[in-house]
């Protein structure tokens, strides 16, 4: 097995799957010759042509606005938005079409396409260049969300993703691209998309969290259980949408206790829905107010305060202790 | 050499049959009487489902809907030209090119009562109806270009769109795509003069829609809308030349609105009806009809029977209409995602639970 | 004071606000001439000419885009989109531009706007006419939400949203049109932003609604109330972005049981926001799950399924005598 | 009549100054000494402003940004010809422009080095830059319709863009507004040739960029974009044409990206190193100062001097970067909204005390 950071294991569940099936097409702004900017595609266009590996020009409801139609013709294309920041272009076409030919005709024409969007901090990048949108796509009844958290399990999820019946909206933590490396097998790997895993079990405290944040949580939890010796079980959700209530649940109602990390704005974040899902089916169990360690509630700044406003490890561990502390 | 012309464009207008009926034989294109009658028998059918949809409407036994009369000619012109190997994707008002696909009468007024049970019909790569204005010439362009991959050479995207349209920025990406990959598409925006209040000179400060294909290199020509030979000559060009790799065309086919926007606008706020009564003079059936008369294929009692033909497969249509009634109510939970999934099915079943409680409460 | 329907009423507030401050000016498609498709700005091109009252091209991002321009300007523009499924094409410009001027130049820039959008279901429309959009512009920080429920809080709010410093999203109930009239005086009257309105004061339950659902919602609990003599609290928040913390946490501490009514999606509806708002400052006031009365997770049907598809006075009762119910 | 032509279009190319240093003295711009060496100075102050920036780029002193050397006659040169109450309203690639309209070289740094402090200039009527391709333009039109509302007869808008914002379709819908409006806006696409790794003729099957204009009703010109007597002229008529209530003009400039996209990007993956040799040739900076030279204002000394004087402001804008740190952490919350709320600000204290209890911990 090959050790590969995310930027390769991505790029090879793209070559297998194109390789497999002549369906599947990549499109987007600088996906061909150049690789895309992060290199996700490197490699493609020599393998597969220009005719599979389209860059096209720069307008992104035009990308997913033909990715439908090509997905309506029998194609599996996978679109990139170079960053999350200019995804929002192409929201109308997703919410507007991508999500609704499947129930407009009743299943007669669907939509089956992957809309590749690198997203999140902590590369000290530009303005719109650092956001987290996962609100904004997992609210769209009719797509599915999905993110990654390592190499493997984002090369394993790019495969399912390509062969969903649906649109999915494929979320790369591009803090995580270069970060680290895992054994990714050469051979084929799915997982299930609308599961969670269970990332580490454990009985007093459930941390929830997904993409980029895992790591600083995983830290965080390490620390919390060297110094205290508490059992801490942590949720790598991995889909966001649909939500995988049942293993939430399952570990809510075993620890009554828990902490949700994410990067975007606090208000209306992946974290509401999650403790409200708690609120409908295990409040009962409930031993102390969910703590949320996200975003806040501010434009987006820029990177020198970044780091700053980015939930770190320190915030999660210090949120954890709180929320094992309150009695 | 400090001022030096780059380039240089024309746009032109074609006409072939006239509001009274003359004809330019040069032109005319080479259409089958069988083709002809069928085009008008599809444009009259048309004509006289969106009259007898508007009472519906007046009757609360279909909801809001954007009637058709007197843009019979550019769908329905345009469709004979294609094959089923083409994919039509319209906006909301081509009633006569669905017709011409095969979309029944009836799925039309299936969907106008609020069913999307009147988007499922069997006619051949056909899309339903598309509200957005403008969203669906990519997905045009999207299908022209899949067709292209996979070498289909008789396969073309035909996308329909009104003036209005041609405002909305996905109009513009729609066609400078379509122009760097020369994907075959057929781009045919019906120019009613009116956006709802807005007149044509208001939508845009250009002299003609057809020139917007000069910003993405794409050819153009304006016709003559209400005639439906210059239309299908103009479709029938644009789609060989699609066909035969060269790529996308915009065809402008100037026509009018005759009714209101939708049935929910009053066209009196914005309207003169000097200007309507002008452009009936221009009405495409009366025109065809005449064209047809001359050529020896119509005459009045043709016309009787195909009225009492036509009045017949309304009533049938109306009569599907009265019985699509009793769908499942949970079709929505059916069709949001391909793949099943336990929080869905959990809100299905308690949309159920609950619909049961209400009905015996 | 004269009875006014809704529609009336944000027509007064517009004509008094145009009338009092010539930088206000309305844009829009179909709002000169023809008044707006549902008339809100009839009459106004014949009072304040073409060049206040501006029929734009149809293309809803030029709406917006230029709309902040105006507002950079000096102007006060107040910009209408036709309908909430159109309103995502200005998204881009709203998510990008109009919420960040300010905090992109520390407040040198600034883009005070309104943008008018009915929304909602109740109407037979065609799809996308019916949609309840909240979430996507309560997530964008930098930007307010307000919702009003009848014609003179409606009237009230548009003043106060016109006059204020940020971009507001005025969301018109469109099923509240013409439902119903109100008192409304000819007098300035302005509500302020941010704060919620406690429309029933009770102690056993707390009704959380807003706009349309603001009537169902009442009728439910006076059903209830009538029924069992539960002393119900009903809050009709007004402002959806900056949330009413204060007002809403400070009942469920009183009654300890709530129920949230509106119409969108119930994932990641404006109630999830709330329950966890509930979570992080009332968890152990809490003696029963908050109940979710929502629209479902599914793409908004076509109008002959509606009816059974929004939330009803019936299923509003049903939440809250189960709430109530609850061990 | 069948075939009528309706409309027919130019586009022309201006070049005053070409590459050589030939003059058409014909065209020549009526431009003061000091307006000449303003220019000289303002593109010569951003070339090195630029290069510099370069390495600070690779010693991690500031982030990811777009060089714009090549490039400085189209933004300097259109600045030069607005007046204190024109809007200028750019993308990314201006520097040369917002130095001229008195942005300091070190606001710019400090931007680039992640401060929303950069943004906060005295620059008169001149935004910030915009990242998002092509949404700025719409800015421009609001701006400029703002100023013709207002009778404000001196004031037009400036906006900048790049050859790929010409596919976004809110480019081609502030044009639309633009063009009916008659709305004072002169749009300014600087053609460098690529966007990031895809070239002008992948980006739209167009074989100008000023014919974009014509799908909109508006005016539109090629210049030579390394030329800034062409440019100013053009700028200068499309300035006077917005003032006098002549409406938008669309200038093509073109010009060439000698560097790379961003900081970020490795052009060697999708140029050849012979096209770029092949444009420094065309060098604005050599060029004019050839001009300047025989017409008698610029030689080997006053360059030399020149130089020195740059050289200081360049450290100054450096040490100014430096310099600029310690900005209060808690300002994303000042300024999210104009008014106090209770939720962000106990959200502002909860980040407070969190920062504190982290510096200690
Ligand atoms: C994106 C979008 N904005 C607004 C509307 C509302 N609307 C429906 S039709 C219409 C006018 C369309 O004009 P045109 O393109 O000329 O087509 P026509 O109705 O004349 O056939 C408008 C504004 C819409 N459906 N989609
Ligand atoms: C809407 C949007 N999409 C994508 C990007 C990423 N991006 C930044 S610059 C650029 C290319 C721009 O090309 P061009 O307009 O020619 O300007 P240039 O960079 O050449 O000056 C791209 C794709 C962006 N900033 N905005
Ligand atoms: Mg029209
Ligand atoms: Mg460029």
């Amino acid at each position: 097995m090959a050790k590969l950071n995310m930027v390769q294991a991505l790029n090879l569940a793209l070559r297998q799957e194109m390789e497999r099936d002549e369906r599947v097409v990549v499109l987007g702004e600088d996906v061909g010759r150049d690789g895309g900017v992060f290199r996700v595609t490197d490699g493609l266009i020599d393998r597969f042509g220009e005719a599979r590996v389209i860059d096209t020009p720069l307008a992104e409801s035009g990308i997913l606005g033909t990715a439908i139609g090509m997905a309506l013709g029998g194609l599996r294309p996978v679109a990139e938005m170079q960053f999350c920041g200019f995804s929002y272009l192409m929201f109308p076409q997703l919410e507007g079409h991508a999500s609704r030919y499947r129930s407009r005709t009743h299943g007669r024409y669907t939509v089956p396409l992957v809309v590749r969007v690198p997203y999140g901090g902590g590369v000290r990048a530009l303005e719109h260049h650092s956001e987290a949108p996962e609100t904004f796509y997992a609210r769209i009844p009719g797509v599915k969300v999905v993110v990654p958290s390592g190499p493997r399990n984002a090369r394993a999820l790019l495969v399912s993703a390509i062969r969903d019946p649906d649109p999915v909206v494929f979320l790369e933590p591009k803090r995580s691209y270069r970060a680290f490396r895992e054994e990714v097998p050469e051979e084929e790997e799915t997982l299930p998309i609308g599961r969670a895993q269970v990332a580490a079990e454990g009985t007093d405290l459930t941390v929830v969290s997904w993409g980029a944040m895992m790591r600083p949580a995983l830290q965080a939890v390490e620390a919390v259980r060297q110094r205290r010796g508490a059992s801490l079980e942590v949720l790598d959700l991995l889909t966001l949408a649909p939500l995988d209530v049942g293993t939430l649940v399952a570990s809510f109602r075993k620890t009554g206790r828990g902490v949700v990390v994410h990067e975007g704005p606090r208000t209306l974040g992946p974290a509401a829905e999650i403790i409200a899902r708690v609120n409908d089916e295990a409040l009962s169990f409930l031993e102390a107010p969910i703590r949320r360690v996200t975003g806040w509630d501010v434009v987006t700044p820029y990177f020198q305060r970044e780091e700053a406003y980015l939930p770190s490890a320190e915030r999660i561990e210090r949120a954890i202790e709180e929320t094992l502390d309150d009695q | 050499m400090p001022w030096t012309p780059l380039a240089s464009f024309e746009i032109k207008k074609l006409q072939i049959l006239d509001e009274h009926g003359n004809l330019d034989e040069a032109l005319e294109p080479r259409l089958s009487a069988e083709q002809l009658l069928r085009l008008y028998r599809v444009m009259s059918l048309a004509r006289e489902g969106d009259q007898r949809m508007l009472k519906l409407q007046r009757q609360g036994r279909v909801g809001t809907f954007g009637p058709t009369t007197g843009q019979e000619a550019p769908p329905a012109a345009t469709a004979l030209a294609m094959t089923e190997r083409d994919w039509f994707v319209g906006a909301f008002r081509e009633l006569s090119g669905m017709l011409m696909r095969g979309v029944p009468l009836a799925s039309h007024y299936i969907f106008h009562n609020g069913w999307e049970e009147g988007n499922v019909f069997e006619a051949p790569r056909t899309l339903p109806i598309s509200i957005i204005v403008g969203a669906q010439t990519l997905h045009a362009v999207g299908l022209a270009y899949a067709a292209k991959l996979r070498g289909e050479r008789d396969t073309a995207a035909v996308t329909f769109f009104g003036d209005g349209a041609t405002s909305e920025g996905d109009f513009h990406e729609a066609l400078n795509f379509a122009g760097v990959w020369q994907a075959p598409v057929v781009f045919v925006c019906q120019n009613n003069q009116w956006a709802i209040s807005i007149p044509r000179r208001r939508q845009t400060r250009a002299e003609t829609l057809a020139q917007k294909a000069i910003a993405h290199g794409v050819p153009a020509v304006q016709v003559d809308g209400n005639d439906p030979l210059a239309v299908y000559s103009a479709a029938k060009e644009a789609l060989d030349r699609a066909h035969g790799g060269g790529g996308p065309t915009l065809i402008e086919a100037v026509t009018y609105r005759l009714m209101m926007h939708t049935t929910s606008d009053d066209p009196t706020r914005y309207r003169e009806e000097a200007e309507v009564a002008e452009w009936w003079k221009r009405d495409p059936l009366v025109r065809f009809r005449k064209y047809l008369e001359r050529k020896g294929l119509w005459d009045d009692q043709r016309q009787a029977a195909l009225e009492e033909e036509i009045r017949r497969e309304v009533e049938e249509a109306v009569r599907a209409l009265e019985a699509a009634k009793g769908f499942p109510l949970d079709a929505p939970f059916e069709h949001v995602l391909g793949t099943r999934h336990e929080a869905i099915e959990r809100q299905r079943a308690e949309f159920l639970a609950g619909r049961g409680e209400a009905d015996h409460g």
